[in-house]
């Protein structure tokens, strides 16, 4: 409680009026109640990541969307309109704010090159050129067009993708699509396991 | 019994122009310093006793400022009793004489105290005044170490948290009434007796009608040595 | 699931057994208190270990891990003894009344007809139906036929997959006109085979293979089927179960003794009854509607082999034809599977897709083998996968037998991990154990790519009750983190420019992949889910509504899809997801008028947003609902179509009089309790046979202990232990509540709610043993040995079995190498899944997590 | 007064009554804790970790699904976890939520002497306010449940503020809107009385367990924390909830009529005193005496 002027005021009274043993307290016991913190935060709609019960959550971050703010999240909590949660969200769930907001994540690509014992940094466009370059590499290295039959299979069996489990519908068409195309065979994600 | 001490090497007893020392600059240091400290475990202890002196705490720095010192200067309290005990432990002796001198203690209340018995060095008020506080520090010392570190006593002996405030607050009660009987005599009721725990010096008169044996006692002492 | 999370609330009886829904979803589990508490439901558990669900259950049975289909065949045996089935259900919605052919062998030896021991496969032509009539009495007075329920496993209650092996030796057909006997009399009909199969599972042989004491037993089989007492068909029971059933070298016979039970029961299609696979992922059914498999095209499309010469040949092989007896009908919705192909081939390459070209048939890969997960490891380590991404999947953590897949990677040229936390796959090549100098020696160049988290991205996920539901972008993506579509498309397009610069083996595919996504380079999640409903590609009419679609037109659902390319569709599933009305994934309507929890206008559920499927069954052949209270769908004799509270799975006009069969998605138009043919690779019945890690014989058939068809892989990491060796302790792996795989191990909370990993062991064996509570404990296997703190509990107890103590630990999967309290070095850094077999069940090679054999010491 | 003010009922250590006391119509809150349909799945407590935001702490795996021994300073809720044997030996893992009760007639607020440390709002919360708190520790004798906890480094008391700052917004308590199984459940005390007493009808007569009970301690008056329980007559089992919680008589005694005993007993000796020297007057000694007459 700051140091009100009332409170001045009386610790000084009572300090020279020497003993007073029934002494009228003046001191407001006033409880400073927390504001709520998520009063004015923005509100977006989510859902939680881990499990396939699909809870909805409602994601507190920073700012109302003006321009000059990067939003930062706050709190994490249940969407009580959501029909199968209704608010309420599991340990892991609820703490989706260390999740979003973490120390650990991974902030830029490494590499490691052959033989090596640490990460180095390279930037985007060089790895994703490389990487172009190893799968058009493997793929030709090794793409079947026809099998021992003589019967057409145009597959590539050197590579492989695996994932996608936590990932959106959109993101895994687009890989089933991208892999497909190039003849991937070796295709699987956590469904399997 | 007397302590030489580097400001003064006079020795209790030591006769000057009618004024007899009582209590050696040491003895009065300590004294005090059990008096401060006392005090001011006295203030922060009634406001935490009771709410309608709680503005105590205030004076003295506010709550938490106050629960900070209360214990640190208790322990200091005690520190200054087991001092003092370790000087006037022998003085405080209860003798035959204190023992007649209780049965008739009326007369002293109604200050009519030739009709007592001669008293020593300390009158048996004193010394039960010195037996009241040395055992009640050490109640509140125990007591007290329960309560400063309360949260460290398991749930399963929490009947030791309930006594140690108990046995604090009983003791603390016994310690009150003595201090105010003692802070009384000492300052209103016994004229010279403030004097004699600040100067250390008492009339030779005054050691005559309060406390005859010790009078005597000290000049045929010194003298017979002399 | 066959049903959903919310339509829990409606059943009367749960069993809940092979899943821990309270610890691993408990936000779905609130649904099975609210049954437990609004309708005095109650809830079996059946559960190697006591588990939090077990807390809240009114009967908790302790089963050897591994022994689910002994179980339930003597649950299956006491419903038919005791005459607790729906005979009505039973004999109009099941193939119960079918006859099968002569020949036909019920695996009394533990074989079925047709085995080759030399391939370890069967040849199934034996298992399938005998063409004719009514071979019983005469036809009953109202057309009382029969229709054969859907491999309920095959689409929905199933497996995560369920697809059919591939077999390159073609199957014979099913007969067109299928023999029946209506009375369930005939020697050769299904009912009677399934009794005769099931009369072996008797309660003395219940418990000698799972342990659970004879009375117990027969207090849960009395209690669950107790819903069909005198022939009761009000009440209603599920079955919920997760990996629990799904990871064993017969996972997928377990679930489909699971729907046989339900079919017995007249449980699938009512509101409060099916079979319901808590599934793991957020999106783990999503991923696998999308065809993230290699055995499925998106939509369960079956994926071309060499032996489809055309697309013709293809769409023959696939296209299912009726099989069902002459009184009756059956939809045979796969019938449609052409329009779906074409359309999916059109979506994939647009123009390049043409009528002559067989619409691009030949650009997509042919299958032969099984190329599933273990197979990617297996052939890394032998050499032949040269590369790998892996975008939020850690292989290394999931094993089965990590060394091995560590030893693989170590192999492999290059590998792309997309992650948003350091993992284990990432950093294989400084696992523990490998010395700098072997570290010079791995030559494999790992790209590790930041992706971005669950908030910074929108798009659509799909739970286990096959809802769709859209989500927003709540914060942007920290650091030089980039959208995981955004990486695969701008690495596509640089391949494709390199094709077209370079040029490089048949690069067609590549080269005419449709890409009409507003920004190349960032493809949004919108334009992919507009593609995934699909769009008209010429003027399209109805005949019967008149209603015309025009070329361009998001299609309203995939009853508009055709097969001359003049539809293109991403995923005829999800056809109906994003139509002309916007996208239905972000419909928030929270009204639920019949409050069963169908809630028809909030997000939107595949296929055609149908929240029950079969719901057709909840009604007998008259179309009226067996249980008035909860009313789902009914037929509406005025307006001749069906109608009701959720969108009826079934042909819409089909008069109850036509007698068709409610499981649509089956050629029989019924539920299978035989599974005919090339529906299972390991029998048409389920069978039990004994974990492939076992410290038993099999107590039915001890010269055929395993399952016959389940190979065991050849390399060198790849062992096997048997009780002679030492190793007589099963083991069982599972998840946490408050972890999810290796992923919360990066969470601070999560970390302080379970600081380290720990070994479930019994009370009397860490006695026998000398571990005390909190002990470094050792445990290892055939392969390899984990080490974490033991966990000393009476909640699992020793089990008798076949006269032998046996002893069962479990172990939670979290502990990796890197993590929070990995890198403070506060664990031993150890990977569960180096214990595990590397053996998978025959239908949907899921490996074998749960039942294995291990030794247990003292660190 | 600010209008915080009005919505306290009683304040710790404060001379007189409180302003709000008797003020304002205020319904009163509860939580309900049906242990039989909690899965331990500590959702709660890291709602409540989050909400409150306080800080993270490193914890020991310790033979059990517990996050900790204890609530602490910084984890006002933590899940007792007990593997229990029943009558028939069959082995169950009871879980119960503990936290600070929210006793009608707090034991915590009547030990503690600071001024406004502890305050108990209208409609029955409890709070500490670390401001005001002397860090003297009385409300851990005071507190029947043992929930009071020290930070030794700021010398605060902390504990479960039922999330007053959210109720006071009309909003729950953060652990209830989490609660998947619906264990927990927030309204009125009246409203939660009468579904806990339903439920426990239904478990008695539904479910087997003859002994099912609804725990609402009136040895602190009742609380606005009550339980549905498996064996309302073992509570003990459930992690040491106490059978008869009250405050304890030493507490109750010393805050009571030893307080009264001990204000007259001061007062008597100060008056004595006064009065003594008025009638006796201060000692003479001979010399004075002589002059003076002798009169005393």
């Amino acid at each position: 409680m700051e140091l009100s002027r009332r409170t001045f005021l009386k610790g000084a009274l009572v300090g020279g009026a020497g003993f007073s043993l029934l002494g009228f307290d003046l001191t407001p016991a006033v409880a400073q109640l927390k504001e709520l913190k998520i009063a004015r935060a923005t509100e977006t709609r989510s859902t939680c990541p881990y499990c396939a019960v699909s809870c909805g959550v409602l994601i507190y971050t920073i700012g109302d969307k003006a321009k000059n703010v990067t939003p930062q999240v706050i709190h994490v909590e249940g969407d009580p309109d959501h029909p199968i949660n209704r608010g309420t969200l599991c340990p892991k769930g609820a703490s989706l704010e260390q999740d979003i907001l973490n120390p650990r994540r991974l902030l830029k690509p490494q590499v490691r090159r052959p033989g090596s014992d640490h990460w180095e940094d390279i930037a985007w466009t060089q790895a994703i050129d490389e990487i172009a370059h190893w799968v058009k590499k493997t793929r030709d290295d090794s793409f079947i067009e026809k099998d021992a039959q003589g019967r057409t299979v145009n597959r590539c069996e050197s590579m492989a993708w695996i994932g996608g489990c936590t990932d959106t519908n959109e993101f895994n068409y687009l890989v089933v699509k991208t892999m497909r195309s190039l003849g991937l065979t070796y295709l699987e994600n956590q469904a399997r396991v | 019994m007397s302590v030489s001490h580097v400001i003064s090497s006079r020795r209790t007893g030591d006769e000057t122009e009618g004024r007899i020392l009582r209590y050696t600059l040491s003895e009065r240091v300590h004294h005090w310093l059990g008096a401060f400290t006392y005090c001011y475990c006295l203030i922060t202890g009634l406001a935490f006793w009771s709410p309608y002196m709680f503005w105590l705490a205030a004076l003295v720095g506010g709550g938490p400022t106050a629960r900070f010192w209360h214990p640190w200067l208790g322990l200091a309290f005690t520190l200054s009793m087991f001092w003092m005990y370790k000087m006037w432990r022998r003085d405080m002796l209860t003798t035959d004489a204190d023992r007649r001198w209780s049965r008739v203690m009326k007369y002293y209340v109604e200050n009519e105290d030739e009709k007592l018995p001669p008293v020593g060095r300390f009158n048996y008020g004193q010394k039960l005044f010195f037996w009241l506080m040395f055992y009640g520090v050490i109640l509140l010392l125990i007591s007290g170490i329960g309560l400063w570190f309360v949260e460290s006593i398991p749930w399963s002996l929490r009947w030791l948290r309930y006594l140690a405030v108990t046995v604090h607050v009983v003791a603390a009660l016994a310690t009150i009434g003595g201090f105010i009987i003692h802070v009384y005599m000492g300052t209103a009721m016994v004229r010279g007796g403030f004097t004699s725990i600040i100067r250390g010096e008492v009339s030779t008169v005054w050691a005559k009608t309060h406390h005859r044996l010790w009078y005597e006692q000290i000049t045929k002492g010194t003298s017979a040595q002399k | 699931m066959t049903n959903g999370w919310i339509d829990i609330k409606n059943t009367d009886m749960m069993l809940i057994m092979g899943g821990n829904p309270a610890e691993n979803h408990p936000c779905g589990f609130k649904w099975a208190i609210e049954a437990k508490r609004t309708r005095n439901a109650k809830m079996i558990v059946v559960d190697p270990r006591f588990t939090r669900t077990a807390a809240t259950s009114d009967l908790f049975l302790q089963i050897r891990a591994g022994a689910d289909i002994a179980f339930l065949g003597g649950v299956l045996r006491y419903a038919i003894e005791n005459n607790r089935i729906a005979k009505e259900y039973l004999v109009n919605y099941t193939n119960a009344a079918f006859i099968v052919k002569e020949g036909f062998k019920l695996p009394e030896d533990g074989l079925y007809s047709g085995f080759d021991g030399a391939t370890q496969t069967y040849d199934r032509s034996s298992w399938n139906y005998e063409e004719g009539n009514d071979a019983g009495g005469e036809a009953p007075a109202h057309a009382a036929a029969h229709t054969a329920p859907s491999a309920a496993a095959a689409k929905s209650a199933g497996t995560t997959l369920g697809a059919a092996a591939v077999t390159p030796t073609p199957l014979p057909a099913m007969p067109p006109k299928v023999a029946y006997d209506l009375t369930l009399q005939h020697p050769r009909c299904v009912f009677q085979l399934l009794r005769q199969q099931y009369s072996r599972y008797t309660p003395e042989m219940v418990e000698r293979i799972t342990g659970i004491p004879k009375d117990q037993f027969l207090k849960a089989a009395d209690l669950f089927t107790s819903v069909r007492k005198d022939g009761d068909m009000k009440k209603v029971a599920t079955i919920m179960y997760a990996v629990g059933w799904t990871q064993h070298s017969f996972g997928t016979q377990i679930i489909r003794t699971a729907a046989i039970l339900q079919l017995l029961l007249g449980n699938i299609g009512r509101a409060g009854g099916g079979v319901n696979a808590l599934r793991g992922h957020s999106n783990i059914q999503g991923a696998t509607d999308m065809g993230g498999i290699f055995d499925i095209w998106p939509g369960y499309l079956k994926v071309p082999n060499p032996t489809d010469v055309d697309l013709a040949a293809y769409l023959k092989r696939i296209t299912p034809t009726p099989s069902k007896p002459a009184p009756w009908d059956s939809f045979n919705y796969w019938s449609n599977t052409p329009k779906f192909a074409v359309s999916y081939l059109k979506a994939m390459y647009g123009d390049a897709a043409t009528k002559e070209n067989d619409f691009a048939f030949d650009y997509m890969p042919k299958v032969d083998r099984n190329y599933s997960w273990t197979q990617i490891w297996d052939n890394m380590y032998r050499g032949s996968v040269k590369g790998m991404f892996a975008f939020g999947m850690n292989g290394v953590a999931i094993g089965p037998d990590s060394q091995k897949n560590i030893e693989a990677l170590k192999k492999a040229d290059w590998l792309v991990v997309g992650e948003i936390y350091p993992d284990e796959t990432s950093e294989f090549w400084k696992s523990p154990g490998i010395t700098p100098e072997e570290m010079k020696t791995i030559n494999t160049t790992v790209y590790r790519l930041a992706c971005a988290g669950f908030a910074e991205k929108d798009g659509s996920m799909t739970n286990s009750a096959r809802w769709l539901q859209w989500k927003n972008v709540a914060v942007p993506p920290p650091g030089e983190c980039r959208l995981d579509q955004d990486i695969v498309a701008q690495i596509f397009l640089k391949v494709r420019d390199l094709y077209q610069t370079q040029g490089g083996k048949f690069p067609d595919p590549i080269l005419n992949l449709t890409w009409a996504y507003t920004n190349a380079q960032h493809p949004a999640l919108g334009d992919l889910a507009k593609e995934l409903n699909g769009k008209a590609l010429a003027d399209l009419t109805d005949p019967k509504t008149q209603v015309t679609i025009k070329r361009g037109q998001q299609l309203p659902g995939f009853a508009w899809l055709k097969d001359d390319g003049t539809t293109a569709c991403g995923n005829w599933i999800y056809s109906g997801c994003w139509t002309e009305a916007g996208n239905q994934l972000s419909r928030r309507g929270t009204e639920d008028p019949s409050g069963q929890g169908i809630y028809q206008n909030w997000a939107w559920s595949w296929p055609a947003n149908r929240r029950v499927l079969y719901n057709r069954a909840s009604c007998d052949p008259s179309g009226k609902p067996y249980d008035a209270t909860r009313k789902q769908v009914w037929w509406n004799e005025s307006t001749q179509l069906w109608m009701g509270n959720d969108v009826p799975d079934f042909k819409p006009d089909s008069n109850p009089k036509d007698h068709m069969g409610p499981f649509i998605m089956n050629a029989e138009g019924v539920g299978r309790i035989f599974g005919p043919l090339g529906a299972f690779a390991d029998g048409p019945f389920p069978e039990h046979y004994e974990p492939i890690e076992s410290p038993v014989q099999n107590a039915l058939h001890p010269n055929q202990s395993k399952n016959p068809v389940v190979k065991k892989l050849k390399t060198a990491a790849d062992k096997y232990a048997s009780p002679g060796d030492g190793f007589n302790i099963i083991c069982t792996t599972y998840r946490l509540t408050e972890h999810y795989h290796y992923w919360t191990k990066n969470n601070r909370m999560n970390v302080q709610l379970v600081p380290e990993p720990f070994i479930e062991i019994p009370v009397e064996l860490a006695a026998e043993l000398g571990i005390k509570g909190n002990d470094k404990v050792k445990v290892t296997s055939a392969r390899s040995y984990y080490v974490a703190k033991a966990f000393v509990t009476k909640r699992i107890k020793p089990m008798m079995i076949d006269g032998k103590k046996i002893y069962q630990i479990g172990i939670p999967i979290h502990q990796g190498y890197r993590g929070i309290q990995e890198d403070a070095g506060r664990d031993a850094r150890t990977i569960l899944n180096r214990l595990t077999p590397t053996v998978v069940d025959p239908n949907a090679f899921t490996p074998e997590f749960k039942g294995f054999l291990v030794k247990v010491e003292k660190a | 007064m600010s209008q915080a003010t009005l919505g306290i009922r009683r304040i710790s250590g404060h001379a007189g009554p409180a302003p709000g006391d008797d003020v304002e119509r205020d319904y009163q809150v509860c939580k309900l804790i049906d242990t039989t349909t909690c899965i331990g799945c500590k959702a709660c407590e890291v709602a409540c970790l989050e909400w409150n935001g306080y800080t993270f702490t490193d914890t020991v795996f310790d033979n059990s699904y517990q996050t900790m021994p204890e609530t602490a300073w910084n984890y006002w809720n933590l899940i007792k976890f007990n593997e229990h044997e029943r009558e028939d030996g069959s082995i169950t893992l009871l879980m119960r939520k503990d936290q600070c009760m929210h006793c009608a007639d707090p034991g915590c607020l009547t030990a503690c002497p600071a001024d406004g440390a502890i305050v108990q709002y209208t409609n029955g919360i409890v709070d500490f306010q670390q401001q005001n708190c002397i860090g003297c520790g009385y409300c851990v004798s005071g507190c029947p449940f043992d929930i009071p906890k020290f930070n030794p480094t700021t010398k605060k008391m902390f504990k479960c503020t039922l999330c007053v700052d959210r109720v006071s917004e009309g909003l729950e308590p953060a652990c209830i809107k989490s609660c998947p199984t619906g264990c927990l459940h927030f309204g009125s005390k009246d409203d939660m009385k009468d579904l806990a007493e339903t439920r426990a009808k239904q478990l008695r007569d539904n479910f087997g367990f003859e002994k099912a009970g609804v725990y609402d301690p009136a040895g602190v008056g009742g609380t606005g924390v009550i339980y549905v329980l498996h064996d309302v007559t073992n509570p003990e089992a459930y992690g040491g909830l106490p059978k008869d919680p009250r405050i304890p008589f030493l507490v109750r005694f010393w805050k009571g009529p030893a307080k009264w005993i001990g204000n007259l007993a001061m007062l008597g000796g100060i008056l004595g005193v006064t009065l003594h020297y008025l009638r006796f007057g201060p000692k003479q000694v001979d010399a004075e005496k002589r002059e003076n007459g002798g009169q005393p």
